[in-house]
């Protein structure tokens, strides 16, 4: 957006947020601020330590598979390991993580906007998010023992359980209210606080994308609180819902459950993919390919992607009808992400490319991320499915689509906007090699579940047959690959987060959008006085324009 | 907060963003909600007969007389937002008051519905509702369910007109700003939508 | 591990490499473009980048020709689903109970047994009942899975094609040693099935009558 | 400031709300009466028509909607649009389930 009045040079007099000292000083500063900036960098610490445990519990699960039979633990610690690992990826960490690290510290700054609608409310999002994860972690240590019924809670085992079942759906309730709560938040700043001249097709194709997941999150996400909070009842007061000894029909259950979940999948993915969105076009250096066809197949994906859930249950024996027109609409809903993909591989057309760290991830990610939309529409076949639900291929489909998409994209935005957060720059050559030592063990740890459930090996098991252990070796050792690359990569971020070399430009990458005008980091009030916008977002005025018609003669 | 950034919060103040978000929340209650009317719909297109059965148990005359409280209550919230518009303070503060004496009124009500019902021994985990057939035990668990949770509606409704009460008292809420309280009107007006649609599918539809 | 022993194989096998291979192709496409355009437009070859907006025809081509694809998909998917649920008028039927963990059968004629014995060539319908919580019954050579949930009876049926045992299992996830839930189908030659039911049936009326 | 502008005060008149509430009481006692006379299968209908009408009237008088700026309106229908098509869907089972 490069715009007149947007020489914005800081004259001195405005503090960067991170020196702010405002009525509370020190930590009290920070567990206090209500600034869009602090409370994003909150759930970042909050997100990424949630984030190690998941992966410690990801890496004990990989290890117990090593041999067929028991390796370090029991069948109970074992159920307990892959559902508390579930729960804490999905609730904890990959549904809130792009929003509300870099949504809430960057769509005010991209909106031309000095906070987001309602800062207090932001706040309250976050101990909210804290309360539910600290009696996650709490329902491991407690007597009785962490939830075991995987991360979907199926009634009726969910109800029967002995374990701490109580604090876990609790937990998953409150982390849902969080979530409304950031929902509505980033619905109102766009509607209301974007800056003048800004109309919707100038908006940057990241804050599209968190428009459409707020939509989701505010619609869907009650559903599934109201129906755990039901699972609630029914443990406590015997309260006949789901229950089938009461006259229940677990099937509903499954119904109501997936009705959120199903979208919270495109919660998890869309912002990821408006994190694309912006850097594609940044490491090109020219305009995106598409605007508004990705725009509105963000849109699209929110509204197909509410109406898809029961393909999540095509083995459960609902009626043909269901099953025809959800199988319909699960292959429908490919279109707009496969529009997305294509979009983003013709920006790279003609471009000026540069491959650095964010450059690779975002790569990465169009790459993992089509493998694991594939796979899926694998399993939109209804025979095909039959046959592949509940096996190690949905298991290695999700691991592509969350870790390969959401979690790459939360590394490229990492690479990408860290600088900009703590003016120092990590150190660009061991991004590199973590960046690769990642995407080999990411791939050796979760290619080999294709086969395994090709195979026929179910999903959530202990103990398994003979002929599936090559595979499983080859995805064990993988995930000692993936987590050295984790680790690298992890490492050189907190250091240049001290000592990195400090930046003083404002535009580190040639970025076009607001944020970039900003100083880095950026200060108290984003901006001193509220820009005007005169162009789209990924305008790159010097270069010459053509048309896709002209190109090809 | 300077003197200086409190200023152009007041330059910003933005009635219609407020609204927003409240209008925003009030669709996560509505679909909270419809969690349980989907529960309902399915469940009752299951087993019709037993539902029926149970329904013509329900205090009819009660359940007519909680719905004509509660819309009553809705009136004086309406009729409290426009007195302020109009600068009336004193009616205003008065009406509000009793809008939460009727939200008193239908929870008293309920408390009467529920002993009736727990003595008869119809409550969850008791020996004579688990001997009915399953669409009975279903119906009951909804009903509980479902008018507990707007119940808790009615009693969050009522807190938050009281903390409206006493902003209006210190001048918080006047003639010139009264968003907030027209947000806790939205919300109030909302647990009158919802029971609407609990009253005849508990109370009527036999 | 690849074993065929039913008439679902063909079509559920088929349909999966029908969509894979499809599915490769796209992924060879979309990759090869990226690697092409990160070598050929690097910075360091290509100094000055290209505005380009995006073009119309372009993109009605890519939603038009995936949707036509994912429809053929869908449509293999359906018919060979539907397949799957009609299950002839002259199949032999089989009570399956699943509990917590384990499986138990139950024939026509009343005798119960832990390992399913089905006859070669001649169709089978299971009614699949549970117990206690949801479980589902999975035989990977027959390519077939169905849940079995409480309050609910599904069915599912298949024809055997070839003689030998398959493993039952459980593919729902139902509590401790849900991943022991293994039990075994053996495929008989009708005549030896004949005489193992009604040795079965001789048996358990000895055991009853001491 | 442009927003200052949009937010033009409507005062709303006591009279109105106290026909609507007139009106609701009114459609209550209709609801009520009704629910004696068995129309069958149509009785639902008739009672979530009258619950619907009801609704309606509090949504547009007492909770301003009529008043209010387009975008709620459209917020509106996301909301009701989504709950229509999720039972739609959810029925696409349970009303073709054969047990």
């Amino acid at each position: 957006m490069a715009s007149e009045t947007l020489t914005l040079h800081n004259n001195g007099h405005e503090v960067s947020y991170l020196d702010y000292q405002g009525k509370h000083k020190g930590l009290l500063g920070w567990l206090l601020s209500t600034d869009h900036k602090r409370i994003g960098i909150l759930y970042m610490i909050g997100v990424l330590s949630f984030f190690a445990v998941g992966v410690t519990l990801g890496f004990l699960i990989r290890l117990e598979l090593l041999t067929p039979q028991g390796t370090i633990v029991g069948p109970q610690a074992y159920n307990e390991f892959f559902t508390v690992h579930g729960i804490i990826m999905i609730f904890i960490v990959v549904i809130p993580v792009i929003p509300a690290v870099f949504g809430n510290f960057f769509l005010p700054i991209m909106l031309g906007a000095k906070d987001v609608a309602f800062p207090r409310i932001n706040l309250l999002t976050w101990y909210l998010y804290i309360i539910g994860g600290v009696l996650i972690l709490l329902s491991l240590v407690l007597p009785g023992g962490a939830a075991d019924t995987g991360w979907t809670f199926y009634v009726p085992y969910s109800v029967r359980t002995g374990t701490n079942m109580i604090f876990t759906l609790t937990a998953v309730f409150i982390i849902g209210f969080s979530s409304i709560l950031t929902g509505l938040n980033f619905l109102t700043t766009i509607h209301r606080m974007r800056a003048p001249g800004m109309d919707w097709f100038k908006m940057p194709l990241f804050a599209w994308s968190l428009y459409a997941t707020s939509w989701i999150q505010v619609i869907v996400t009650p559903i599934v609180g109201i129906t755990l909070l039901m699972v609630i009842v029914e443990r406590v007061f015997h309260v006949g819902i789901f229950d089938p000894t009461l006259g229940g029909d677990p099937l509903l259950f499954q119904h109501m459950f997936w009705m959120y979940s199903h979208p919270a999948v495109y919660i998890i993915i869309v912002p990821a993919m408006g994190v694309i969105s912006e850097i594609i076009p940044v490491f090109s250096q020219r305009t995106i390919f598409g605007y508004k066809f990705i725009a509105y197949s963000s849109l699209g994906i929110a509204v197909f992607g509410s109406l898809v859930w029961a393909h999540h249950m095509f083995a459960t024996g609902m009626s043909d009808t269901a099953e025809f027109v959800f199988s319909l609409l699960t292959f429908l809903v490919a279109i707009p992400s496969a529009i997305k993909v294509f979009n983003w591989t013709a920006t790279l057309y003609k471009g000026s490319i540069k491959l650095e760290a964010p450059m690779l991830y975002a790569l990465a990610f169009i790459f993992l991320f089509s493998i694991g939309g594939l796979t899926g529409i694998i399993q939109g076949a209804l025979n095909v499915d039959l046959y592949l639900t509940d096996t190690y291929f949905i298991v290695g489909h999700i691991h592509y689509v969350v870790f390969g998409g959401t979690g790459f994209g939360l590394f490229a935005a990492l690479h990408y906007w860290l600088p900009k957060m703590f003016g120092r720059m990590y150190n660009k050559k061991v991004a590199k090699v973590a960046f690769w030592i990642v995407f080999i063990g990411f791939n050796v740890l979760y290619f080999p579940f294709f086969i395994l459930g090709w195979m026929g090996m179910p999903r959530r098991s202990y103990h398994y047959l003979p002929q599936f252990q090559l595979y499983h070796v080859i995805a064990t050792v993988g995930s000692w690959i993936l987590v050295l690359g984790l680790l690298i990569m992890m490492v050189n971020l907190l250091v240049s987060l001290i000592k990195g070399k400090k930046i003083t430009e404002n535009n580190i990458w040639g970025g076009e959008t607001l944020e970039w005008k900003v100083s880095t980091p950026p200060t108290v009030e984003n901006f001193e006085e509220i820009p005007e916008v005169f162009d789209g977002p990924y305008e790159y005025k010097q270069n010459e324009y053509a048309s896709m018609e002209e190109e090809v003669k | 907060m300077t003197t200086q950034e409190h200023a152009v919060e007041q330059v910003h103040r933005d009635d219609i963003r407020s609204k927003m978000g409240m209008w925003l929340f009030l669709f996560s209650e509505l679909l909270l909600f419809g969690g349980l009317f989907f529960m309902y719909s399915v469940y009752r297109f299951m087993h019709q007969q037993d539902f029926s059965i149970a329904s013509k148990e329900m205090n009819t005359f009660l359940g007519t007389l909680n719905t004509v409280i509660l819309l009553t209550s809705s009136l004086t919230m309406a009729l409290s937002i426009a007195a302020i518009q109009r600068g009336k303070k004193a009616l205003s503060i008065f009406l509000q008051i009793v809008t939460i004496l009727f939200g008193l009124a239908f929870m008293v009500n309920k408390v009467i519905e529920w002993s009736h019902e727990f003595a008869e021994g119809n409550f969850p985990g008791s020996a004579s509702l688990a001997n009915r057939p399953p669409g009975q035990i279903l119906y009951f668990g909804l009903y509980y369910s479902m008018v507990g949770l707007h119940g808790l509606h009615v009693l969050v409704g009522m807190t938050v007109i009281g903390f409206m009460t006493v902003f209006t008292i210190r001048g918080k809420i006047t003639q010139d700003n009264y968003v907030k309280l027209e947000a806790a009107g939205l919300y109030w007006h909302l647990v009158d939508i919802i029971w609407i649609f609990l009253f005849p599918l508990f109370y009527l539809i036999t | 591990m690849f074993a065929d022993a039913s008439n679902f194989v063909l079509p559920v096998d088929n349909t999966f490499i029908f969509i894979v291979i499809i599915c490769v192709f796209f992924l060879v496409l979309i990759t090869g473009m990226m690697i092409t355009f990160v070598i050929k437009y690097n910075s360091k070859k290509n100094k000055k980048a290209k505005n380009i907006h995006g073009s119309v025809p372009l993109e009605i081509t890519w939603t038009v020709i995936p949707t036509i694809l994912v429809m053929v998909m869908f449509y293999f998917g359906w018919t060979g689903y539907k397949s799957m649920t009609d299950a002839p008028k002259d199949s032999m039927a089989v009570d399956v109970y699943a509990q917590m963990w384990s499986w138990s059968y139950k024939y026509a004629n009343g005798v119960e047994s832990d390992t399913l014995f089905v006859p070669l060539n001649k169709p089978v319908k299971v009614l699949l009942h549970s117990r206690d919580v949801d479980h589902s019954f999975y035989v990977p050579a027959f390519r077939i899975k169905k849940d079995v949930i409480p309050n609910r009876t599904n069915t599912e049926w298949f024809l055997p094609t070839r003689v030998g045992s398959y493993d039952v299992l459980c593919a729902e996830y139902c509590g401790l040693r849900h991943s022991y839930m293994y039990s075994t189908v053996v495929v008989l030659p009708e005549d030896q099935y004949n005489k193992w039911i009604a040795d079965k049936q001789a048996q358990d009326n000895d055991a009853a009558t001491p | 400031m442009e927003e200052a502008k949009e937010h033009s005060k409507h005062a709303h008149g006591y009279g109105i709300y106290v026909l609507v509430w007139l009106a609701l009481v009114t459609l209550t006692g209709l609801t009520a009466a009704v629910a004696g006379i068995n129309f069958g299968k149509l009785s639902i209908v008739v009672a979530i028509i009258i619950a619907v009408i009801k609704s309606y009237l509090v949504l547009t008088e007492f909770m301003h909607l009529k008043t209010e700026q387009r975008t709620f309106k459209a917020f509106i229908f996301v909301a009701l649009f989504f709950i229509i098509i999720s039972l739609a869907l959810l029925f696409s089972d349970y009303s073709f389930y054969v047990r």
